[in-house]
């Protein structure tokens, strides 16, 4: 286990991501259909897959390139607010990453707690809102609380089902609209998880 | 449950590709569609007039596609079927529109179309493309309260702000008068709609939501978005009873005021039904003294093929009552 | 059975009479309503001119109501629904539409509608108003075969007769030439329409026919008359390729043909829909060389909310071409 | 059994058949649904019960002013094809009896002649076409083939529900478009049978 997130390893990341996300596709959007508009999962399983094979496409690319390149494939093949969204997590993310060959644990501690500032700010909103933050927030959290990469990832991914979880419930009783949104978040950072 | 389980198209994927083609086939002497999908007026407008530009989600046909022309809007970015575009297709739209004084982004509210937008200005920043301003609108009384009128959502009552807003920026070359006539007119504008029947989501064939044969739903949105009101279908005069009253309060439009009145089809209601609605609503509005300066009952804003209808008002002073008699030319929309 | 079981209405028994009230209301500024319940133009042609009547059964709108105005027709007589108005009326109408230069009373070829004008003529020529003539309509190549021409239905494609007479009749004093350019539009026009769900008549809220939800027919009439093609429901390039070589095969459409091409939505297609029907029209067209002058895509004659379409092609000229071209100001047709 | 038709006769004539009508208007309208328009009882109805009111209103009327009252009302107020035929029986029919006071049984011979023929040449169509004339045409020749009055009403209704009858068959084998009207005719005509 490296101490350090190498652009080879950052790649490998979104890769999986991006099959994880892809072979959940179908059951996102079943959720969606359940009263949303039944395209999230196939918004967010393409934007991934096309993200990925953007990075792959790069020639010795740095770390803050492949991480602006997720973020522009994500925002504009996905669209919506989870393009936003999930765009502008990795687009800030990038941006405290400048000059940096690999990312240490510390370095990963600031990225990911960049990435959730920005969410909050582009979607003016706060844990407790019912939103993917509520997934987001507590996984960066138990992430940072960590020693190492490797427990860190593990820890973000298991709060992050929980937070996705309590977000089900909470949304449970209030109506579908937002029912979606929530689940194929859990999925989302259940995708994360699966990167450790 | 009353909906149609077919439609007719060709692959789910290709949706939004066929649609586009077909409608500059048969239009392009109005609009034209660019390498990298925007579609734009055929003959933009003078140089040194304020460009107009918005991004939406398709499956809302007419709206937007239909209203790019000549005293309307110059460009429209359509996105997947209900879903916004992203913010560098935003930013390809903005600069198709630049004619020299600057380019009015605006931005009907929802989540995605506005936090899209947002990125896209941050875009233009980092560019150094200025004279970029954004402008959000909103009419939809029953998404939020009085008061909390910029949390509420766009619906069909913004077809007041794009035909009279595209009047006036055809002859301005003033960035923030365009902005200002923007607000204006939306601050003067109220709508409710209500649902007969759910549709379906044309990419899964799904019901977008659920409403029984015998019920209605009162304050739904352009997704179908669940409304505060269901109840068993209504004669057409208890309809408009139920909903005109809320929506001359919220402004409120008073006696003597000049209003325009619209009644958008949001998909497979008759215009024999339409019509005899607005028999109701202009008898309401006689009794209350508001005088009707113009109507308009037609399909604007559709969900799909959802049986329903949206009742908005706007009021209007001597400038409006001119920028809306002006001249425009989109593919549905002249005057 | 994917029809709508409910409609937005108040006594069924007052529904034309609550429909004509909401649309002149609406539309104040371009028809009037008489004391004889016909819609009439605000601003009547030129004194010296020759006067456009039609009747109909109502419930396709907006046809005919919404086709009154300049550059179209001067009179509707509206019946009630699905039914022809009796000989006095359409008398009524005649009178109302004399300028002094006779009177052309158009028909749609439908039982109902030949006997009634028929019969108005006759009452005409008791009470000694000559310089009346009537012209019989019809375009549905499904209704009878070619060679048949004249037992054809009167569809959906009237509509290029509707606008083109209605621009040439505007300035013109010699009705035998009217009666002629209405036969050559006629003559030019072909029409083939198709339903993918069936619709329910307002006044008793039953299906008008029975078609499951996984089927569609092709080759249905305006009232849903059944048609020679029942099949599962098939893609929209698959549907085009059904209907269209048809339409070309049956005038014949030849290479360099100039045509003037319609999409009429019989109800509650989306527009979505019918630009991705339309962009294969253009394909095979672009493929058999023959040129689309102008194309409409659109309500015109609608069959309540039945989900389909017709498809029409008419031929023309230049003299066709600039009565196309010339403007038009109804309620729901405007150029 | 008077041996004349008066103008008092003729107003009771018509009564009565609207009186029938109305009664059966909900099942002709019913019949009409199978596949028609469903308006076809409701619009003879409202249309004979007017034609009723119509000649009652009347002052003093001679046999020819009620028929032609009768004929315009029906094709005024039915409209549609049912309009337009029904008012042309009425109309030619009193063609055949201007000055008269009262009507003999030739005189109501020459009368359903011309009625008959008058719907012939209305509607381009003749026995077998599968229209009311199917119906129309047998009682006429019935009636016209018996030697009293009350001997011609009875034949002729029996007649037409026999041509109704037989129609309905035809029209089975052809498609329900046409049903509707012929079913409503064979009830049209016993409306008239009631007379006798
Ligand atoms: N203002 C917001 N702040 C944070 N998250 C948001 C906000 N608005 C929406 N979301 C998240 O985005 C999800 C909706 O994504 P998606 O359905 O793909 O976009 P759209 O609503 O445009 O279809 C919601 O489930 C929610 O988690
Ligand atoms: N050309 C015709 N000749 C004779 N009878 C006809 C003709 N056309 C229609 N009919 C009769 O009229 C009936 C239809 O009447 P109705 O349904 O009331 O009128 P519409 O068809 O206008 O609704 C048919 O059942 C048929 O008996
Ligand atoms: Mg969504
Ligand atoms: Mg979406
Ligand atoms: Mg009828
Ligand atoms: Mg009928």
């Amino acid at each position: 286990m490296s101490a350090k997130v190498t652009a080879q390893h950052l790649i490998a990341i979104v890769d999986t991501i991006a099959v994880h996300i892809h072979n959940n596709a179908d059951m996102l959007n079943a959720l969606d259909l359940a009263l949303g508009d039944g395209d999230h999962g196939t918004g967010i399983s393409t934007a991934f897959s096309s993200a990925a094979a953007d990075i792959n496409q790069l020639s010795e690319p740095d770390v803050m390139t492949i991480l602006k390149t997720t973020a522009s494939t994500l925002m504009n093949r996905m669209g919506g607010a989870s393009g936003a969204l999930y765009g502008t997590f990795f687009l800030k993310a990038a941006m405290t990453t400048r000059d940096r060959a690999a990312l240490s644990k510390s370095d990963c501690d600031e990225l990911l707690q960049a990435g959730l500032q920005g969410v909050k700010q582009r979607g003016k909103s706060d844990v407790g809102d019912k939103t993917m933050i509520d997934a987001l927030s507590p996984a960066v959290d138990a992430f940072v609380a960590t020693e190492t990469l490797a427990a860190g990832w593990e820890q973000a991914a298991l709060a992050a089902m929980h937070g996705a979880e309590d977000t089900k419930d909470m949304v449970a009783k209030h109506g579908r609209a937002k029912f979606t949104g929530e689940r194929s978040v859990g999925h989302m950072d259940a995708g994360a998880r699966s990167i450790a | 449950m009353s909906a149609r389980k077919q439609k007719l198209i060709n692959q789910p994927e290709n949706i939004l590709s066929d649609m586009l083609s077909g409608f500059v086939a048969a239009y392009h002497d109005i609009v034209q569609l660019t390498d990298n999908r925007l579609i734009v007026r055929r003959n933009p407008k003078a140089e040194g007039k304020v460009g107009l530009v918005i991004g939406n989600g398709s499956g809302h046909e007419p709206a937007m596609i239909g209203l790019i022309g000549e005293g309307l809007f110059d460009v429209n970015i359509a996105g997947e079927i209900f879903t916004a575009p992203g913010p560098e297709r935003i930013v390809e739209g903005i600069k198709a529109a630049d004619r020299g004084a600057g380019v009015l982004v605006c931005v009907s509210h929802h989540a995605g179309d506005l936090m899209n937008a947002e990125m896209a200005l941050e875009l233009c920043e980092m560019e150094g493309i200025d004279n970029v301003e954004m402008v959000v609108l909103y009419d939809d009384i029953s998404s939020a309260p009085k008061g909390s009128e910029s949390e509420r959502r766009g619906t069909a009552g913004l077809f007041f702000v794009w035909k009279m807003l595209g009047a006036f920026a055809e002859q301005s070359d003033d960035l923030n008068a365009c902005k200002a006539i923007a607000e204006k007119i939306r601050d003067n504008t109220r709508t409710l709609a209500m649902a007969l029947t759910s549709c379906t989501n044309p990419i899964t064939g799904e019901l977008m939501f659920e409403l029984p044969d015998d019920e209605m739903e009162i304050g739904t949105g352009v997704h179908g978005e669940v409304g505060f009101g269901r109840q068993k279908v209504a004669s057409a005069d208890e309809t408009i009873d139920l909903m005109l009253p809320r929506i001359i309060e919220d402004l409120p439009f008073q006696s003597g005021d000049d209003v325009l009145v619209m009644l958008n089809n949001s998909g497979s209601m008759t215009l024999m039904e339409l019509f005899i609605l607005y028999n109701r609503v202009a008898q309401i509005l006689a009794d209350n003294s508001i005088n009707v300066y113009k109507s308009w009952i037609g399909p604007y804003a559709t969900t799909q093929e959802m049986a329903g209808f949206a009742l908005s008002l706007c009021r209007v002073d001597d400038e409006l009552k001119a920028l809306w008699d002006a001249p425009a030319n989109g593919a549905y929309l002249k005057l």
